[in-house]
């Protein structure tokens, strides 16, 4: 694959939330490249960072808790996370953003119409006078209603929506999941933008609803040439969906490749291990991996992953943070077992070799529960390699939800 | 029109040898909707609406469909934690379908239910140890000690260790509430479980490990499941027997290698259709892809004749008038379709 | 053990965000103490009518506040600040009163009505309602009315009208604690009634009772304090803050220290418990109001 | 302060500024002070009283009049010249509606000539004479008859019942303009009344502004946006009043007697013994000295002082407690066991201060005194039975018509129990006798023995602790000319009397 | 279900309340010690003249006789007789209530004025100074007892500063009685003196009335802004492209407004309890005092009807805001009870 100019590029993120459990070093050191044209999907179990990584990307992160500590992030190799106006403005004319609950991604309170209205007029406008305010919510805008209305119908058309002249009156409340994440989309595509954010949009969905907006997706990305980076942690979505595949694991990146590489062949323990524990129409590994993401107050040294790790060398893993190594092919891992420039051929007998989960586990003398969690009765057993081991109990973010 | 297939009801009934635990016939379900000035009944959900089956000993039976197709309703109501509006359930040889909450209790320390959310069916207020005990507390077993000794072998049973006895679920990961989630199932030591969508609010790697560890107490402990969910990969790794369920009607109902390999009912098809595949070799597996149209229709207002008509690839006209029945289309094998009487009548 | 430490740096760190409700748990725990120690702090005691031996002094009536008498003293020569401190024990014995007689019958009803629902839960409801279609304290008027006007009744009158606000809270949080599937998991068990509403849900509805509980206190003596002022509550002499306002309005404003400590005694009393509510509130997570 | 200086037409009008409100300015149903402030002002009765001390009967709508041998038949020649404000004439058969309606009514003071006064008892002899024949000899009857508002009968025929809420259907020195209820009355100079206008500034118009705050009435005399005040203020109050320049404080000591009545027919206070060492516990001075800042006299026995009649060699007690000790050790109970209930009308800080010094004064001889505030109404309610009245019960008598009857026979004679005015439930079979003979008895010097005998006998039994006879203050400012305090009901503030005196 | 059947079923979800009401109101009224009759007729009256006037109250018919004589009397506009005001207690209602609404809604126009604005503020500037002030100031408002307020703010403007005064409705001769209300009676006669006299008068007990529904409005708008600022569709808006202040001012104004709303109906009913203090202090010609009165002295038919009206003020303040609730967030219709 010929890499053109990248539309977007993440280069060394990190961000840090301040909880009352400390500082929690949530993402570290995440590089993403999107190029024009190009689907990238992030992949990561719950609690992984993607969502922190699109916030990041959409300027919308939570500041305070949140603080992005490092990192740059290029839109067309411009520079946004310096500098707020800019973002501000990028954001508002070029990209545009997807969510996971399209029920809550919708004020309840307008009809879809009024929305699609004011993202019609407003469309590229950082700011707006009271004035204006005060005018559109009397319901008088400047611009053409009866040419929004055609274009708010067409795209509605385009996404398969039954009625769409109807749909606009309508609240969201009066709209089924899939109707609303297809309006979603189409909110989105109101504005023209060249790159697209979806945060899970089909994770709410059944399996056949999924299918048809993951359709509809495609359909319109290849129409308009849209790049877009795509959160899932459907594994099966993102084979769907994505050229490349990013996955993620406590705010790190494991392993980069194009989709086949990934879910065929996994390099990664952990690429492989999420991929392995999908149940799939050819077999279903039960094994699973063991324990749980670490604490991100006190994020495991080395590697991240290596508490789980089947093939963690000790010594090794639990000190030195891996760089991402390349393969002549492009892919890239960040795992000690390979190195630059092996070949995929090289690289998957490694795999095969030392990658082996099954339900005794790597690092624990308890073999089937889930050991990592339990500091008390883990700690100081096996030195060397588990003294590091602090897996958080519980997770912060399942604190602050509750 | 006279067919050869006879209708589906007799079929479980067919090998008496050895009585089903669970048989539920014609099974109903139906809530209210209310509305209008004096909140009047104005019409009703038929969440669930005659469904048959059997759960064998030992087995898992699983119902696959989709959001609000009826599946909780129906785990709940067998559970007796619903009065059914008709139909039977005989659990146990023991119709069990209008028993008083009374006459209920022997029967609910034979079947427990593990829910899908883990987070809400533990109870945040309470320990873990008074969360597994809670079973044994309400029946009155044993004493106290007896009790605590009981609950620390549950949770070895489903590998948590000793010392979170004295935890509080919000102390836990979400798999690990499953697990005591299913300690607590296991305390009366029921013969059936109810498992509603016990994984689908887990990750994956979370869902293999208590898969397997409902695996391994199904063979250890000869329990039966009542497995439901929505993923059907999964079902077809873990299930003896699959029942797809659509608007509170089931569709069709075969061993899951059959259903796989030759579903014979057009929802099924598309919603095999529809799995996203992990890996290139799946596809293999998977039928023809079915291009999906129409939204799922609103359970209060169900389409006429084939409830499935307006989104089915196979639609013919009748079938928006013609309710279709359940058919035998092979060995233990059902579907609900008009085109297996026309197929018939083609041959 | 851990989870307790845990919960307590929780708790720490939740507190800390909000130091406005340290300066309120500061103020309760003030009033208590005050409350508790009043004959020993107060300079004279017997102004207040502690130990049953009157004193007034007529011939001291309205002194300004100073060294000797830093509230000023009252028309029948008693030190204003001796009452002040008396005037604690009232209010917060009032608070106290009120709101456990309204919890035990609020909580129960809300319960009841918000889980064994029904036609019970709606007739219970409903009349809940009514009483909640009155402000308070003009249901406390119209029930403090047949009563004899004393603090004892003017306690009565006001438990009376704000059970149902407890009924209505209970209901509103059983109403959604009863969809959480512990609840029916329970059921599932076989655990009566009983067992679920008081062992299952009310541990989860206990914390905004909390909060409502430290709010509504200082609402009370709020309310407490209008019947005084009404002359519907506390009769003089006893030293009851709104009583006591009421008393040293006639004499304004020439003599505004009358009026104005026992004011500024009930605003910080009911700013402490607002405070802390508030404080708790964002601790426990809760939305009440 | 804060009042728009428009509110004053500085000339011509007076400002009464009074912190309570009328309930009613039906005429025939007014009864309380501020009501019949407007009655007198705004109708003419057949007779008036004077301004003196003690009060005398002077001519009104009546020239004159007589009263026949059989102390029982009156003969009233109405002056011609009056006229109702709508300009009717006054004539001899609107007295006779006004009796009627006033009985009818059942309402105000019509309990004045409840038993006196028949269905037939007044008659017109013609347009200007008015015959009345009482049912029984009733020797205050001619004292009562200013209270008697002469209304015109047509014009309130003519109208709705409640008409009169509105509107005056008088033909007094004023007539009613502007009712805004409970805000302000205003009074217009009536210029065809008949009588007399002294001669200076007259006041025009007289607002009657209702203001409950008593700061705002203080505020207001400051900056002379009201002219007069009522009584009713706290005595703080008058004594800022008094440090203003330009007012003054009427303190005259008139007819507000204040006592603390005892429940003689209940344990303890049954005993006499326990009622006088309670009589002589009290703390008398200072209650004048410093409860009432001196603006009250001690009282003398039942009666007070300025009502003719008084006997001046009754008992006096005052504070001596060894004297309170002897007759408490005479008595059959024990100071340790005695504990009595006090009540007063909540808000009249007097009677609530005076408890207070009580509750002292008898703690020195071992005796428990709760404090109880009560609302009138609960008081008037109390008191209908023995078994709800209270040990104590602090009560002003109020004054109706100037005859030592007034206050004595509503206290003190049995056939008045239940009222407010009794709660001592007093049975005294010799006070009753007196009492009824005075009735009945014309001649004023016969009657002064009666009273005086009464005064003793009663005195010495201590029924009541004779506390005070208060002053009634009224703040005036200064540039009102004419004023003074007859303490009459209504009487007292006769506006047609006053002038503008600068 | 339409927005017509939703605001159908409210109006009528508020006569069994009001019934109930009606009921528990009278009951209270009758079980009171003392006799009305005797009340109403003063201290002298005669026993017969007080015994007339129970036969014609019907006081010696069982309770519930009366209660639905009452009602009935009640449907034709009948509260019977204030035993202190001697007239129809309707209309001594029709004459006092318009003070006391003028009052509280001017109150509570004042509240919502000040505090949702302040609300805002916090809520865009959360934990920043401008939070904490508005926060501060919220507790001062809730926790300062409003009688208190009243007479240390008469204490300082009235009194001390002079500038407003301290009590009364109007300082000048008053409009035609139209509405009842002065500052609408005002402007309807054009009689701007007055209407000054009338602002400056209302000036201090509204203000003080507002305090606590200040502080409260503050509090939920901010809360609620908050609230509604982090969910997803502020996001989703935002980044279609809609710029964030409109986003603010428009989208999340009007969402969290249903729960200002809320507190508003609340507080409006307590803004008539506290009503029964304010009048009092400054001499507020209006119901609440009429009231007052009436329960100090025992004046059971003024009792049942100030307690009944004030208790229609709530159930339509309620019911008014569940319309508005129904109007602003569309799922309430869909949601059913909203309880
Ligand atoms: N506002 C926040 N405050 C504190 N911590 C946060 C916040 N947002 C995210 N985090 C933390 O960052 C980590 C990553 O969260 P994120 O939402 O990115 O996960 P995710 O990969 O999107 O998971 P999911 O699949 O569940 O959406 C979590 O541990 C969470 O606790
Ligand atoms: N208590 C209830 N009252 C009224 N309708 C209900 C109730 N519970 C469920 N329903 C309706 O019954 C139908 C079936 O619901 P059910 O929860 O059984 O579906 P499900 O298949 O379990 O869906 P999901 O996959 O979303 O869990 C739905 O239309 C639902 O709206
Ligand atoms: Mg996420
Ligand atoms: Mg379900």
């Amino acid at each position: 694959m010929s890499r053109t100019d990248p539309i977007l590029e993440l280069r060394d993120l990190e961000v840090h939330f301040d909880t009352f459990d400390g500082r929690a070093r949530v993402i570290n050191d995440v590089d993403i490249t999107v190029d024009e044209g190009e689907t990238v999907a992030i992949v990561g179990e719950s609690g992984c960072g993607k969502s922190v990584t699109a916030e990041t990307i959409m300027g919308m992160l939570p500041q305070p808790p949140g603080e992005i500590v490092d990192g740059e992030l290029y839109y067309k190799g411009e520079e946004l996370l310096g500098d707020q106006t800019a973002h501000e403005r990028v954001k508002s004319e070029s990209m545009g953003m997807i969510f996971q609950d399209p029920m809550t991604s919708l004020s309840p309170v307008f009809t879809v119409g009024e929305m699609m209205r004011d993202v019609l007029t407003y469309q590229g406008k950082t700011n707006v006078g009271w004035l204006e305010i005060v005018r559109n919510v009397l319901g008088r805008r400047d611009a053409d209603e009866a040419e929004m209305r055609d274009r708010s119908v067409e795209l509605l058309d385009q996404l398969q929506i039954p009625d769409p002249e109807g749909v606009l009156d309508r609240y969201p409340i009066e709209l089924s999941g899939g109707m609303r994440q297809r309006v979603l989309i189409a909110m989105a595509m109101l504005g023209e933008p060249e790159f697209l954010i979806a945060d899970e949009p089909t994770t709410a969905l059944d399996v056949t609803v999924q299918d048809q907006i993951l359709d509809l997706l495609t359909e319109q990305i290849e129409r308009e040439n849209l790049s877009m980076l795509y959160i899932t942690h459907n594994l099966g979505v993102a084979r769907r969906i994505a050229d490349r595949i990013y996955v993620m694991y406590a705010g790190e990146i494991a392993e980069v490749g194009t989709r086949d590489e990934i879910l065929d062949e996994p390099l990664h323990p952990y690429s492989r291990g999420l991929v392995d524990s999908v149940p799939k129409l050819t077999e279903f590994d039960r094994d699973g991996i063991e324990g749980l993401l670490p604490d991100y107050t006190d994020p495991p040294s080395g590697c991240r992953f290596h508490p789980r790790c089947p093939a963690a060398m000790s010594g090794t893993c639990d000190v030195e943070r891996p760089p991402r190594y390349e393969l002549s092919s492009g892919q890239e891992v960040a795992c000690h077992l390979y190195e630059d420039g092996l070949s995929r051929a090289e690289a998957a007998e490694i795999a095969a070799e030392e990658i082996e989960f099954d339900s005794g586990a790597a690092f624990e003398d308890r073999p089937t529960s889930e050991p990592a969690q339990d500091r008390s009765s883990v700690k100081g057993e096996s030195a060397g390699t588990t003294a590091s081991i602090d897996a958080q109990t519980p997770r912060s973010a399942e604190d602050t939800d509750e | 029109m006279s067919s050869d297939h006879t209708r589906a009801d007799e079929t479980d009934s067919i090998d008496d040898t050895d009585e089903p635990l669970l048989q539920v016939r014609d099974l109903e379900k139906y809530y209210p909707i209310t509305g209008g000035l004096l909140k009047k009944q104005i019409g009703e959900v038929k969440a669930v609406d005659g469904v048959s089956f059997d759960v064998r000993r030992g087995e898992t039976f699983a119902i696959v469909g989709e959001s609000g197709c009826g599946k909780t309703t129906l785990g709940k109501t067998i559970a007796r934690l619903h009065a059914p509006t008709g139909g039977s359930i005989r659990f146990d040889g023991r119709d069990i379908s209008a028993l008083s909450e009374r006459d209920l209790k022997p029967v609910r320390r034979e079947i427990q239910v593990v829910y899908q959310d883990p987070t809400s069916s533990l109870n945040p207020r309470k320990r873990i140890k008074d969360i597994v005990a809670e079973p044994l507390v309400v029946h009155d077993i044993g004493t106290k000690a007896e009790r605590r000794e009981r609950v620390a072998e549950l949770l070895e049973r489903v590998d948590l260790p000793e010392d979170f006895l004295y935890r509080y679920p919000n102390e836990l990961s979400g798999g690990q509430k499953q697990r005591v989630a299913i300690a607590r199932a296991l305390t009366l030591n029921p013969s059936l479980l109810v498992l509603d969508e016990p994984t689908s609010a887990l990750d994956v790697s979370v869902q293999a490990k208590v898969i397997a560890l409902l695996e391994e107490l199904q063979a250890e402990l000869d329990l039966s499941y009542l497995m439901i969910t929505h993923d059907l990969s999964l079902t077809k790794n873990i299930a003896d027997r699959i029942g797809v369920m659509y608007l509170g009607k089931l569709m069709e109902k075969a061993p899951a290698e059959t259903l796989f390999d030759a579903p014979q009912n057009p929802y099924t098809e598309q919603l095999l259709s529809a799995i996203p595949i992990v890996e290139e070799s799946e596809a293999a597996f998977k039928p023809e892809r079915i291009s999906i149209r129409g939204e799922t229709p609103d359970p209060s207002d169900p389409p006429s004749g084939c409830p499935f008509h307006p989104r089915c690839h196979r639609a013919v006209d009748d079938c928006s008038r013609v309710e279709p029945e359940l058919v035998d289309v092979g060995t233990d094998h059902v579907s609900r379709c008009l085109l297996h009487d026309e197929d018939e009548s083609e041959m | 053990m851990e989870n307790r430490k845990e919960s307590a740096r929780r708790i720490a760190y939740r507190f800390r965000q909000n130091p406005l409700s340290l300066v309120g748990l500061g103020i309760i725990v003030g009033l208590v103490f005050i409350a508790i120690f009043a004959p020993y702090i107060a300079r004279h005691p017997q102004d207040a009518g502690y130990m049953g031996e009157p004193a007034v002094d007529f011939a001291n009536r309205f002194a300004e506040p100073s060294l000797a008498h830093p509230f000023g003293t009252d028309q029948a020569g008693r030190d204003i600040l001796s009452r002040v401190i008396f005037g604690t024990r009232y209010s917060l014995a009032l608070g106290l009163f009120v709101l456990t007689f309204a919890i035990g019958i609020g909580v129960p009803v809300g319960l009841v009505a918000g889980y064994v629902g029904g036609f019970t839960g709606q007739v219970l409801m409903r009349i809940t309602d009514i009483f909640l279609s009155v402000p308070p304290l003009v249901l406390a008027l119209a029930v403090a009315v047949p009563l004899q006007p004393s603090l004892r009744n003017a306690m009565i009158a006001i438990a009376v009208v704000w059970w149902p606000w407890y009924a209505r809270l209970v209901y509103g949080e059983v109403i959604s604690v009863r969809e959480e599937q512990f609840v029916e998991a329970s059921r599932g068990i076989g655990a009566s009634r009983i067992r679920i509403m008081f062992r299952e849900i009310l541990p989860n509805v206990l914390a905004p009772i909390t909060v409502k509980f430290s709010l509504d206190m200082g609402y009370a003596i709020l309310i407490g304090a209008s019947l005084g002022f009404l002359g519907l509550g506390a009769q003089p002499p006893t030293p009851e803050w709104g009583t006591m306002i009421a008393e040293g309005r006639a004499y304004l404003p020439a003599q505004w220290w009358y009026s104005t400590f026992p004011g500024v005694a009930i605003f910080i009393a009911v700013l402490g418990f607002n405070l802390l509510g508030d404080g708790l509130r964002d601790v426990l997570d809760v939305e009440v109001d | 302060a804060g009042e728009e200086p428009e509110e004053t037409d500085e000339d011509e009008s007076l400002v009464y500024a009074t912190t309570i409100s009328p309930s009613t300015i039906d005429p025939m149903r007014a009864s309380d002070n501020f009501e019949n402030i407007y009655t007198v002002n705004v109708y003419d009765s057949l007779l008036n009283y004077t301004d003196e001390s003690p009060p005398e009967l002077a001519p009104g709508l009546a020239e004159d009049w007589e009263v026949g041998d059989d102390d029982q038949t009156y003969e009233f020649f109405l002056r011609d010249d009056a006229t109702f404000h709508n300009g009717d004439p006054v004539t001899a058969d609107d007295v006779v509606y006004s009796f009627e309606r006033m009985l009818e009514l059942q309402d105000g003071l019509s309990w004045m000539w409840a038993d006196t006064i028949g269905p037939d008892s007044v008659t017109a002899a013609d347009e200007t004479t008015v015959e009345i024949e009482t049912e029984r000899t009733f020797a205050p009857f001619l004292f009562t008859l200013p209270y008697m508002p002469i209304v015109n009968e047509s014009e309130i025929d003519a109208n709705d019942e409640d008409w009169l809420e509105q509107n005056d259907a008088g033909s007094g020195p004023y007539e009613l303009v502007e009712h805004e209820r409970e805000e302000r009355l205003v009074l217009q100079r009536s210029e065809d009344w008949w009588g007399d206008w002294p001669s200076d500034d007259l006041f025009d118009e007289v607002v009657l502004e209702i203001v409950p705050e008593e700061g705002t009435v203080t505020g207001m005399m400051g900056d002379e946006s009201a002219d007069i005040t009522d009584e009713w203020l706290s005595v703080e109050s008058y004594q800022e009043l008094a440090d203003l320049d330009h007012v003054f404080v009427s303190d005259e000591v008139t007819f507000s007697p204040l006592y603390v009545f005892m429940h003689t027919q209940r344990e303890p206070l049954d005993d006499v013994n326990v009622r006088r060492a309670i009589s002589y516990a009290v703390d008398y001075q200072q209650i004048v000295d410093d409860i009432l800042l001196g603006n009250a006299d001690q009282m003398q026995g039942p009666l007070p002082s300025e009502m003719w009649g008084h006997n001046d060699d009754v008992i006096q007690y005052e504070q001596d407690l060894e004297r309170a000790q002897e007759y408490l050790d005479e008595s059959d109970y024990d100071a340790e066991d005695i504990e009595l209930t006090y009540t007063y009308v909540t808000g009249l800080t007097v009677t609530e201060n005076i408890g207070l010094l009580l509750q002292t004064n008898l703690n020195e001889l071992g005796i428990d005194l709760e404090l109880e505030g009560a609302p009138w109404t609960r008081i008037t309610d109390m008191v209908t039975s023995q078994d709800t009245t209270s040990d104590m019960h602090a009560i002003y008598l109020s004054f109706s018509y100037v005859d030592p009857d007034t206050f004595l026979y509503p206290a003190w004679h049995s056939d008045s129990h239940g009222s407010w005015e009794s709660p001592a439930w007093y049975e005294n079979e010799e006070v009753d006798q007196l009492l009824d003979d005075a009735r009945t008895e014309i001649d004023v010097d016969q009657r002064t023995e009666y009273y005086e005998e009464v005064q003793e006998i009663i005195a010495d039994d201590a029924p009541a602790l004779f506390v005070v006879n208060e002053a009634e203050l009224y703040g005036v400012n200064e540039r009102v000319g004419g004023y003074v305090d007859n303490g009459l009901v209504g009487y007292s503030k006769a506006f047609w009397r006053l002038y503008e005196d600068r | 279900m339409g927005f017509k059947s939703y605001v159908i079923r409210r109006t009528l979800a508020g006569i069994p309340v009001f019934i109930g009401l009606s009921i528990l109101i009278f009951t209270l009224a009758r079980v009171l010690p003392g006799d009305p009759a005797r009340l109403a007729l003063g201290p002298r009256a005669t026993d017969e003249a007080v015994q007339s006037l129970r036969d014609e109250m019907g006081l010696d018919d069982p309770v519930v006789v009366q209660y639905f004589d009452y009602m009935a009397g009640l449907l034709q506009g009948d509260m019977g007789i204030s035993l202190i005001t001697n007239r129809n207690v309707a209309a001594d209602l029709v004459y006092f209530f318009p003070a006391t609404f003028e009052l509280i809604t001017v109150g509570m126009l004042i509240a919502i004025a000040i505090g949702v604005p302040l609300g805002i503020i916090a809520g865009r500037n959360k934990d920043e100074a401008e939070d904490n002030a508005s926060r501060l100031f919220a507790f001062f408002g809730v926790s300062m007892p409003a009688f208190w307020a009243a007479i240390l703010l008469q204490l300082v403007f009235a009194f001390h500063l002079g500038l407003l005064p301290a009590t009364g409705r109007i300082g000048v001769e008053a409009p035609p009685r139209l509405t009842g209300m002065m500052l609408v009676d005002s402007l309807i006669a054009m009689d701007f003196r007055a209407f000054r006299s009338a602002v400056a008068h209302i000036a201090l007990p509204a203000f003080t009335l507002a305090l606590a529904p200040m502080a409260d409005i503050a509090r939920m708008t901010r809360s609620s802004f908050i609230e509604e600022l982090n969910k997803d569709y502020v996001h989703a808006l935002h980044s279609s492209g809609i710029p964030g202040k409109l986003i603010a001012y428009k989208y999340v104004l009007k969402s969290s407004f249903a729960a200002t709303l809320t507190i508003i109906a609340l507080d409006y009913g307590f803004l008539i309890g506290s009503a029964f203090l304010i009048e009092i202090v400054f001499a507020w010609p209006g119901m609440a005092r009429y009231g007052v009165d009436a329960i100090l002295a025992n004046d059971i038919n003024a009792i049942v009807g100030v307690t009944l009206v004030v208790g229609i003020v709530f159930i339509v303040a309620n019911l008014v805001v569940d319309i508005l609730y129904g109007y602003f967030d569309p799922r309430v219709r869909y949601g059913g009870d909203g309880e």
